[in-house]
């Protein structure tokens, strides 16, 4: 129970360092200062006191979207243990294995891009019709990617593909964990919305996708929307870190140990964080269109992820 | 006996030809005309011999018969229709005649090699006979394919009777009576039909050309 | 002969069904008595008819007879009978019919007085009896029989608004497509009978087992033509997007949940019941035939935006679905691995179970949009979640369900494909790991894909503004309607929080055709009340899920007012970046909402835009402008029309060479068949 | 006695000769046709009870046993209600001016007629006799078939009296073979070209003469049967002459001619002691007559030209069936022989109706039947289905069987031919036909059923047709077993 707490603290408490993270590095390397990394946080709790402004063409849709959309995605966050030694591994709710978490983020932004579709704003359908797009194109590389890595442990359940992770020395060393690293982190940055295939920071209506789904949101409803996307991006980030950078070292029993745990696990995401936002910089966006290949590289990945697995994996 | 029919059968054989060869409508008429005059005196020579041995006369009957629908009745019949009908003069027919000769000794020839592949008719020698009888039939077929006129086809299809009725005399002795009979009622009744439909022809089409009867195709 | 015997409660419910039909022809002077009497009568049967397969399933099934008759024209004899594989499909058909009658009663007023309302229930009735006589069929030519009454049905049932000329269209294109389908599953079931001498299908003796391997490909082949046709798999699925477009919301919402499901009846009858899998390119070519069905017929769909072809291109991926199941149970049949097999099979069934449920709920709603706007056109409505919220609720529902979003039944029977596409990769052994992994990656990528084109299907007509009058004067549809539609929803959510109800079902059923122990590999104690599964590791709990989204909302929701207050809010309009105000016009429309994915896929779609300018000078004045955007159906187009070009053609070739209408010619034909005959005659 | 039934028909010949009253001639002609249609059935009660092989009747050279009992019974019994249909039929043309008194007298002759020369050619033993009334039947029914003297017609009927007169010519060669190649084994005169003396004596005839009395007796009667390539008269026969009469050619003559070519086909098979000389021959045409057919139907206008295909087509059926000879396959083919009749009449019948309403034969003329007649309409769009042989009506139970006779004789590939060309004949008569019941009819055409026993003709043939797919009387298959019997055993 203790160590479902400490999940969804964690999960939803750290969230949007995360983007503060991120933006500090772009702020870095464009020789700026940068707003403080707990911008997020500010506002979130100044948009939960402000007052709302609800589009009188929207319906009861509108309204629901927000928390149907973070309860889903903090459902998912309860899908994927952060804390990795056997404790934390066990508590993971039970009740679903990648699938799941793959449809449960599904139910999430059905109802984001529905939302989209319901004020009957310009921005709003389009930002649903690419998000539609991007999702479904991304959607075989992440599965034949998640299923690999299952084979790789005999089990769909992310609690079995941790922990196989865990008796691997360096996972990362792997061929097929390494390919398939590379295919999480393009889904990474393809499902977070960020750069290459959208900039969070424009509202730039050529290039806006998750930002224009949201757009009409306001007060604590826009609040609840930006801390599920944040959360969304964590599950993913955690993911990769407990996958391929696992803690494989022996740590002591007890509060101490996890204690210890969660401080590493936060280092990890951290960094991975601080990568995100170097290859942000490093990268342009891509044109809307080319979108496919990118998707159609983390495809072929997977499959190759895939074959090898059967050629020298087994 | 033998011999003498074989003539006859060759003769009969020989005036198809001329059917096939005549080129206005009276003509093939006529060559019809002698075609049943010959079927009709093999007939009466077969009646004479029946008459002598056995007293049968329906043979000669059968010849009367000839003689009256075949020899005088049919040809003056047609002569009528073909005066009544036909205004202007036309090509009649689709070939040349040469090459109508050809196709028909063809046709000969073939039936030769069909049949003489037949084993054996009840007795050998008809063999010749019913040979040229059949291709008498199938030249009269073939004659009314390649002839235009409505008159053209109804004396083709006399001719076919004509080397039946030879196949029947030459070949299958003692054919029962009523069966001759009935083949010509049926003859009469056929030919009257034809008759009086070429005249229908002639109202609506105002020609009796049948190359013409080509409304009703697919 | 008591209410507890269950032949005597299904041969009640055959009669009433029978009484239905004779009554809707009997009132049909009175077009509401004849309505509401005959879909009370098929209510009463599909409800009878529903307990006692139910009850036949849960005492451990078997085979009962129903009906024997003996024509003394040899080989004629109509045997009706079922097992638990009947029964299974029978479930659905009942459960559907249920819920559907229901819905007609309401649905046909619109047809009071303008239509024979009469005749058109006796289709109906008669249409239900003849899709139940395939299921009952216990012979090959009842089988047949039944097969072919069913066409014939359900085309005069399509073609019944016949003054529409493409509805004529349609059905013809339907009823030939059906019946060239049908030659070849004749010409097998006569196979299958000379072959053996055998004709009991139910519980036939295990001859047809023994036909040589040969003739049981042959068979196969025939099989998947003829039952493919009426499942609608790509490529012969063209009749299937017309047809239920054609056909009024009650039946296609039969045909598309029960009709096309025959086929994978008779696959499994067939195939599995009769020879039993032993070719491993049998499961390999169902397989293939699914990745295409699902993947192009989701890939269709998004470009429609008539609702209901919309939804019949959404049959064609489903069937594609089912398809991956299927095949990649017979794959593990014919590679002995009974495990994989069970929980594929059981997933197929499921999901032929739950498509019933949400197609058919599917089309009632586009039934009832179009009772209440009378247009099929998506681009034409908009915002009538406000006018007919129930409507939209259950709507929702069956969205989600298709589009396999948790915590709807839809998710759990892909779930089970998935599990066991994984539990088969993870065996392993076989060399073809790319086609099944490609076959999850189908799978996924339809998911997501469907997903869009149901967010486009229920945000386009029902959020946002009206787009048209007939949208505006909407109005909410009467209780009969909303009631089958709301029974279909409960079921979806019923079924996918709670699946072991239905898989102990379907386990009785696996266990008959295959031998396939079920229950045993996907039962788990841990998870409450007979609503988890877990296979292996994998576990997997709606109920569970569902609790935990619904408190973490709850927490969402007490936590945003403890820390914001009780929050203040205001309307206003949409933004309208501070121009004219938002109208209907400024909206996305279905067409601008599926162009990124029309674009990325240009090379399926072949799309094409046309401008046509009109005025006396077009390129200066023009007064008027049409702009046309469409995509072209590569099958039709490089298939069909080509065949049909070509037969057509090639028929008035021959009737106008053969038949010239020159006697001479005529006379010819004789003469040269003489002579070609005198030469056999010579020869042999 | 039991003859009695030939004189029947003759006597309404005479009659209608006699009588002036046009009413009364329809009258005399339906009475007629029932006292036949009555005796054949007692004929047909007597035969069924008479136990072995069926009771045989014979008299001079006049002959009847279960083979032709089924005949009879067809032509009788369709007889009979042909001329209930032709009474209401020709009463309207008359109405409507298109005939005078004198045509409507000729009509009635000529149907007696024609209908009694039928009655001859199936209850003679005499191959000779059978020819002749053949030819008969091509000589009564000429006039009927140019009856209304346009253009069309009068062309079909020419090509009609032609083609079948050449062939049946043929025929007779065929007829000559068949005594040549029995002359030495003939006793007495009386056995001469006797089908019953043949079938006995088989074995002592010359093989080789015998094969080809068959295949000229194939050609003729062939042309008569409609097989392809003999077939070119019918298409135009059937769709210009009067509805009933069509029903009478398409219906009943097809059958007595088949009947000729199947006496025969007895006679060689028991001389060959095999069926493969025939049987070859059989099937060959019988493909190709469903090919053609099948191909054809796929683009036709004009709707009873369709169905003059399709009639082509199930003589093919029937010839494929009958060349198998195998019990199953010669039980099938009699039994598709009686289902195509009902069906095919009661089809022509219907489009009776339709032609007096909409006066055109060609389909795309032709909108919402269904809405003009709805009953008829209906029996039409019902007998379609049931013509291309959706179950559960007549013609598909044989078909059933006859497919399942063939492919139970290990001949996969003709069966699925055959499988294939029936569903493309399905495809192409649903094509073609069906939206003619469809859509808005045009505004000329006033709506509503008129002649009411003609419509109620139609409708109990339906009821007769649907009955037989799944029903027969015991009789009538205990006598279909005796003509199996009979044809495919030859000793009666």
């Amino acid at each position: 129970m203790g160590y479902i707490i400490i999940q969804l603290v964690l999960m939803v408490g750290l969230a949007p360092l995360i983007n503060g993270i991120i933006k500090k590095v772009k702020a870095f390397s464009q020789k700026r200062k940068g707003a403080p990394i707990l911008q997020m946080y500010y506002d979130i709790g100044k948009l939960l006191k402000k007052e709302m402004v609800v589009s009188e063409t929207s319906s009861w849709i509108y309204k629901a979207a927000p928390y149907v959309v973070f309860g889903s995605t903090a459902a998912a966050a309860l899908l994927v243990p952060a804390v990795t030694n056997a404790g934390g591994l066990n508590a993971a709710f039970s009740g679903g294995d990648v699938l799941v978490l793959l449809y449960t983020l599904a139910l999430g932004r059905f109802f984001l891009m529905l939302a989209g579709l319901d004020t009957g704003s310009t921005f709003g359908g389009m930002g649903s019709s690419r998000e539609g797009m991007i999702s479904s194109l991304m959607e075989p590389s992440i599965l034949i990617g998640l299923f690999t890595l299952g084979l790789a442990s005999g089990s769909l359940s992310i609690k079995m593909i941790m922990s196989e992770s865990l008796s691997k020395v360096c996972p990362i060393a792997d061929p097929v964990y390494i390919i398939i690293f590379f295919v999480l982190v393009i889904v990474l940055l393809a499902e977070t919305c960020r750069i290459p295939v959208d900039d969070p920071a424009t509202h730039l209506e050529l290039t806006m996708v998750h930002e224009a789904m949201i757009l009409e949101y306001s007060g604590r409803q826009l609040a609840l929307m930006e801390l599920a996307a944040a959360v969304k991006q964590l599950i993913l980030m955690t993911l990769i870190v407990n996958i391929f950078f696992p803690i494989t070292a022996v740590l002591p029993a007890g509060v101490p140990g996890v204690a210890i745990m969660i401080i590493l696990y936060i280092v990890r995401i951290v960094l991975l964080a601080v990568v995100i936002g170097v290859v942000e910089v490093c990268i342009v966006k891509l044109r809307f269109f080319s979108i496919p290949n990118l998707a159609a590289l983390s495809f072929i990945l997977a499959i190759i992820g895939f074959v090898n697995y059967f050629v020298i994996g087994r | 006996m033998t011999t003498y029919m074989d003539i006859i059968s060759i003769f009969i054989l020989i005036t198809s030809f001329a059917l096939v060869a005549s080129k206005k409508i009276t003509s093939y008429i006529k060559a019809f005309r002698i075609q049943s005059a010959l079927l009709a005196m093999a007939l009466a020579v077969m009646g004479y011999f029946h008459f002598v041995e056995s007293g049968r006369i329906d043979t000669l009957v059968l010849c009367a018969l000839i003689i009256a629908l075949k020899v005088v009745y049919f040809p003056k019949l047609l002569n009528k229709t073909y005066d009544r009908v036909e205004h202007k003069v036309e090509k009649d027919f689709f070939m040349n005649i040469p090459m109508l000769i050809l196709l028909c000794s063809g046709i000969v020839i073939f039936v030769y090699f069909i049949i003489s592949g037949i084993g054996s008719f009840g007795n050998e020698d008809v063999t010749m006979q019913v040979v040229n009888m059949v291709s008498v039939v199938l030249i009269g077929v073939f004659f009314m394919i390649t002839r235009k006129k409505a008159i053209g086809q109804i004396v083709g299809f006399l001719v076919v009777e004509n080397g039946i009725f030879g196949a029947v005399m030459f070949g299958a002795e003692g054919m029962p009576l009523i069966v001759d009979i009935g083949i010509f009622i049926d003859l009469i009744t056929g030919i009257l039909i034809m008759g009086l439909m070429v005249f229908k022809i002639n109202d609506l089409f105002d020609s009796i050309n049948t190359n013409k009867l080509r409304r009703l195709k697919g | 002969m008591s209410l507890s015997d269950n032949e005597f409660i299904f041969t009640l419910s055959i009669l009433l069904l029978l009484a239905g039909a004779i009554a809707a022809i009997v009132f049909s002077r009175k077009h509401k008595a004849a309505n509401i009497i005959s879909n009370c009568f098929c209510i009463g049967a599909s409800a009878l008819g529903a307990v006692s397969v139910i009850r036949h399933l849960l005492d451990g099934g078997g085979i009962k007879q129903v009906f024997t008759f003996t024509s003394n024209i040899p080989l004629i004899e109509i045997s009706l009978r079922y097992d638990n594989l009947s029964s299974y499909f029978l479930l659905i058909l009942f459960v559907l019919t249920f819920a559907v009658s229901i819905y007609s009663i309401g649905y046909i007023s619109h047809y009071y007085g303008k239509r024979a309302v009469g005749v058109f229930n006796f289709l109906y009735c008669s249409f239900i009896l003849s899709m139940m006589m395939v299921m009952l069929a216990g012979n090959l030519i009842t089988f047949f029989i039944a097969w072919e009454l069913m066409s014939v049905t359900s085309y005069f049932l399509v073609v019944f608004e016949h003054e529409k000329s493409e509805n004529v269209k349609a059905g013809t294109v339907y009823i030939i497509m059906t019946h060239l389908g049908a030659a070849f599953i004749m010409a097998a079931l006569m196979i299958m009978y000379a072959l053996t001498g055998e004709s009991m299908i139910i519980g036939s003796n295990g001859l047809f087992a023994d036909i040589p391997e040969a003739f049981k490909n042959l068979c196969f082949i025939f099989f998947i033509l003829g039952f493919g046709t009426k499942a609608g798999i790509i490529p012969f699925h063209i009749w299937l997007p017309k047809a239920h477009p054609a056909a009024s919301s009650n039946i296609s919402a039969l045909m598309s949940g029960f009709m096309i499901k025959t086929a994978i009846y008779g696959i499994l009858r067939f195939t599995l019941g009769c020879f039993g899998v032993s070719e491993v390119w049998w499961g390999t070519t169902i397989l293939v035939l699914g990745i295409i069905a699902a993947v192009l017929g989701v890939a269709y769909a998004l470009m429609e935006h008539n609702i209901k072809r919309l939804l019949a291109y959404h049959s064609i991926e489903n069937i594609g679905i089912i398809f991956i199941g299927l095949g990649i149970g017979f794959l593990a049949l014919s590679k002995g691995n009974s495990f994989v097999a069970g929980i594929a099979i059981a997933a197929a069934l499921f999901h032929t179970m739950n498509h019933a449920l949400f197609k058919g709920g599917l089309f009632l709603g586009a039934g009832s949009i179009q009772y209440s706007t009378n247009t099929k056109d998506i681009e034409q409505l908009g915002g009538l979640i406000k006018k007919m919220p129930l409507t939209a609720i259950f709507m929702l529902c069956f969205s989600l369900a298709i589009s396999a979003i948790v915590p709807f039944n839809g998710f759990v029977s892909e779930w089970l494909t998935y599990q066991s596409i994984f539990a088969f990769l993870s065996e392993g052994s076989l060399g073809m790991d790319l086609i099944i992994i490609l076959s999850a990656a189908a799978l996924a990528f339809a998911g997501a894909l469907a997903a869009v084109c149901f967010v486009k299907l229920f945000g386009i007509s029902f959020l946002g503004l009206p787009r048209s009058e007939s949208a505006k004067a909407a109005k909410e549809v009467p209780v009969t309607m909303l009631s089958g539609m709301g029974i279909l929803a409960a079921l979806c959510l019923a079924f996918g929080l709670f699946p072991r109800l239905v898989l102990k079902v379907i386990a009785a059923v696996t266990s008959e055709i295959a031998g396939l122990s079920l229950l045993e590999n996907i039962s788990n104690s841990t998870i409450p009340i007979c609503s988890g599964i877990s296979i292996g590791n994998n576990r997997m709990s709606m109920a569970a899920l569902l609790v935990v989204i619904v408190v973490l909302v709850v927490a969402a929701i007490i936590g945003v007012r403890l820390t914001g207050g009780k929050g203040r809010s205001r309307g206003f309009g949409t933004w309208d970046c501070g121009f004219v105000e938002i109208n209907e016009r400024m909206q996305y429309t279905a067409t601008g909402f599926s162009k990124p994915i029309r674009i990325v896929f240009r090379l399926l779609y072949r799309p094409y835009r046309k401008l046509t300018v009109k005025g006396e000078i077009p390129e200066y004045f023009p007064d008027k402008m049409e702009y046309k955007v469409g995509t072209v159906s590569i099958f039709e187009k490089y298939i069909y029309d080509v065949i049909i070009r070509w037969l057509q053609r090639f028929s008035r070739r021959v009737k106008y060479t053969v038949q010239t209408g020159s006697i001479h010619m005529y006379l010819s034909y004789i003469l040269v068949t003489v002579i070609a005959l005198m030469l056999y005659g010579r020869l042999f | 006695m039991s003859f009695i039934y030939l004189a029947v028909p003759l006597a309404a010949v005479v009659l209608s000769f006699l009588i002036k009253n046009r009413k009364a001639i329809y009258g005399v002609v339906i009475l007629s046709s029932l006292i036949t249609m009555l005796l054949t059935l007692w004929l047909t009660y007597v035969n069924v009870s008479g136990g072995g092989n069926g009771l045989v009747l014979t008299m001079g050279i006049l002959y009847i046993d279960s083979f032709s009992i089924i005949v009879l019974d067809i032509i009788t019994i369709l007889g009979f209600f042909i001329h209930i249909y032709s009474a209401g039929y020709i009463e309207r043309d008359y109405i409507s001016g298109k005939i005078d008194e004198k045509q409507v007298k000729l009509y009635f002759i000529l149907m007696n007629a024609f209908v009694f020369t039928m009655l001859v050619s199936v209850s003679v033993k005499n191959v000779g006799i059978l020819w002749v009334a053949i030819e008969a039947t091509t000589l009564a029914s000429v006039f009927l078939v140019g009856f209304y003297n346009k253009r069309e017609s009068l062309e079909a009927a020419w090509k009609y009296i032609i083609i079948c007169s050449v062939g049946i010519a043929l025929a007779f060669l065929g007829i000559v073979f068949l005594h040549l190649s029995s002359t030495g084994v003939i006793a007495s005169p009386s056995q001469v070209l006797n089908f019953t003396d043949l079938t006995v004596l088989a074995k002592g005839l010359d093989s080789s003469v015998l094969k080809f009395a068959f295949i000229f007796i194939l050609l003729g009667f062939g042309t008569k049967v409609g097989l392809a390539p003999m077939h070119t008269w019918l298409p135009a026969a059937h769709s210009q002459a009067p509805s009933p009469v069509s029903a009478m050619l398409s219906g009943v003559l097809l059958n007595s001619a088949m009947y000729g070519i199947i006496r025969t086909m007895t006679i060689v098979n028991v001389n060959l002691g095999s069926n493969v000389f025939t049987g070859r021959l059989m099937i060959f045409f019988g493909l190709l007559s469903i090919a053609i057919a099948a191909i054809v139907i796929l683009t036709q206008k004009d709707y009873k030209s369709l169905l003059a295909y399709s009639s082509i087509e199930h003589m093919g059926v029937i010839a494929l069936a009958a060349g198998f000879f195998t019990p199953a396959s010669l039980f099938a083919a009699l039994l598709h022989m009686i289902n195509h009749s009902f069906t095919k009449s009661m089809l022509f019948l219907s489009t009776g109706n339709i032609l007096q309403k909409y006066h055109t034969t060609n389909i795309s003329r032709i909108k919402g039947i269904l809405k003009v007649l709805p009953v008829s309409g209906t029996v039409f769009i019902v007998g379609l289905l049931a013509i291309a042989g959706t179950p559960p009506f007549g013609i598909f139970s044989c078909e059933w069987n006859i497919l399942t006779a063939v492919f139970s004789g290990k001949h996969y590939i003709i069966g699925s031919v055959t499988a294939v060309l029936l569903a493309v004949v399905f495809a192409g008569i649903v094509h073609c036909v069906f939206k003619m019941f469809f859509g808005e009819p045009p505004s000329e055409v006033e709506s509503g059923e008129d002649r009411i026993a003609g419509t109620a003709v139609i409708v109990v043939l339906l009821i007769i047709v649907a009955a037989l797919g799944l029903f027969m009387p015991d009789a009538a298959i205990n006598l279909l077993n005796n003509a199996q019997a009979i044809i495919s055993g030859g000793v009666c």
